[in-house]
């Protein structure tokens, strides 16, 4: 199992990610992504600006991927988060993951990207087309909810 | 003991951090928040609403109820939105 | 919403096709991509050959993926099927979505897979490392359950 | 009519398609069947288990009642195992 947690201002690669996770392997079935981009809503934003928790960030990261490598038989996970200020069709945030077979990948994505939502000390304020420094975004009741999903059962 | 603040709550504090020494009453998030609340209008004003203040110990997320005891940084902040 | 599909011998290259989904959008907030590579079975496979039926392979693949853009607000589709003979750590599909919000290109994706799995007309062939044809892979139940998840409801 | 085949169904018949005069009294994808295994063993051997054999007309998945009038091409398949 390959793990790869990094939190960092700079952009990142898709491609060079997933060559990463893949690159030799016999076993690997399955490759999931998912890349979060900064929208414009409808022209208003003129970007995102994350806060982080340094330290707390990948740490907690770090535990919600092991989290998933013990619920499912993955081969491999990068999860890759930025902070700073990010413009619209930037990206915000990368989840790929490897296994053998489809569903373990998919599941395991979907998990990552609901608990990265919740549990990662992140915090999104707009950045308004006129200049001026919008709102911090509020946490949508509707990510507690998602993430309430995989407990139980 | 370090505090440190994020996002909406480390504006209203005015501040990113600060070294306090903790009076010998306050054993728990909850009390520390109470305390910190009595401290000036600041205060008062960035933890008003408890439902939205998340709370960590070194690192790991906590609930109101966690004991401080030992701790090297109590971090406070709003719900988190990133992903 | 763009749509592209191709079934094809050549390889393709994930970023390339992310990159053609996204380029200078402002309303994707979501990519979800998925990979299908093959796999060597524990060292047992020198290859999966694919066989296809040419014409039906892509007008049964235009379908499914308006079928999924009528289900979910979708930005954009990519569905690559490659055919051939394909070795070990190759890639032999990719689904890669685009939506402004996470949930729908992952629904999106997933729903794709499953209905490529058990609608798209192809085949695959076992070939075996001593040089010998193995058997055609015979098709799982899994795969029909897993589509039948979306009928209903 | 054309008729194509794909896979191992393709291997048994012995060739990836024909043409064919269908009989008047051959009016669906099951009476097609019915009539090709009626030819000889290759046929027949092909067409053993019908719970296994797929079928498509003009590049569209059809059941076994599916009516052939006014088919161009007609296709027998296994279960697809792609993706």
């Amino acid at each position: 199992m390959s793990r790869t947690v990094r939190v960092q201002r700079e952009d990142f690669d898709v491609a060079d990610e997933i060559e990463a996770l893949t690159y030799g392997t016999r076993d690997v079935g399955a490759v999931t992504a998912f890349v979060g981009l900064c929208r414009d809503e409808g022209g208003r934003l003129s970007g995102l600006e994350l806060e982080h928790y340094p330290g707390m960030a990948e740490a907690e990261i770090d535990r919600v991927v092991a989290e998933a490598e013990a619920r499912w038989p993955l081969l491999g996970a990068t999860v890759i988060h930025r902070y700073g200020l990010i413009p619209p069709g930037g990206q915000i945030v990368l989840v790929a993951v490897t296994s053998s077979h489809r569903a373990a990948a998919f599941a395991a994505t979907d998990f990552l990207m609901d608990f990265l939502k919740t549990r990662a000390p992140f915090w999104k304020r707009e950045h308004l087309v006129n200049g001026t420094l919008g709102p911090w975004i509020e946490a949508a009741t509707e990510d507690d909810q998602a993430a309430t999903r995989w407990s139980g059962g | 003991m370090k505090l440190v603040y994020f996002a909406w709550l480390r504006e209203r504090v005015g501040k990113p951090d600060e070294e306090i020494d903790l009076p010998a009453d306050v054993s728990t998030v909850a009390d520390l928040i109470a305390w910190l609340k009595g401290r000036d209008e600041r205060y008062e004003h960035a933890f008003e609403n408890t439902d939205v203040i998340r709370a960590a110990i070194d690192h790991v997320h906590v609930k109101a109820h966690a004991a401080l005891a030992g701790a090297r940084e109590i971090a406070f902040f709003p719900p988190m939105t990133g992903g």
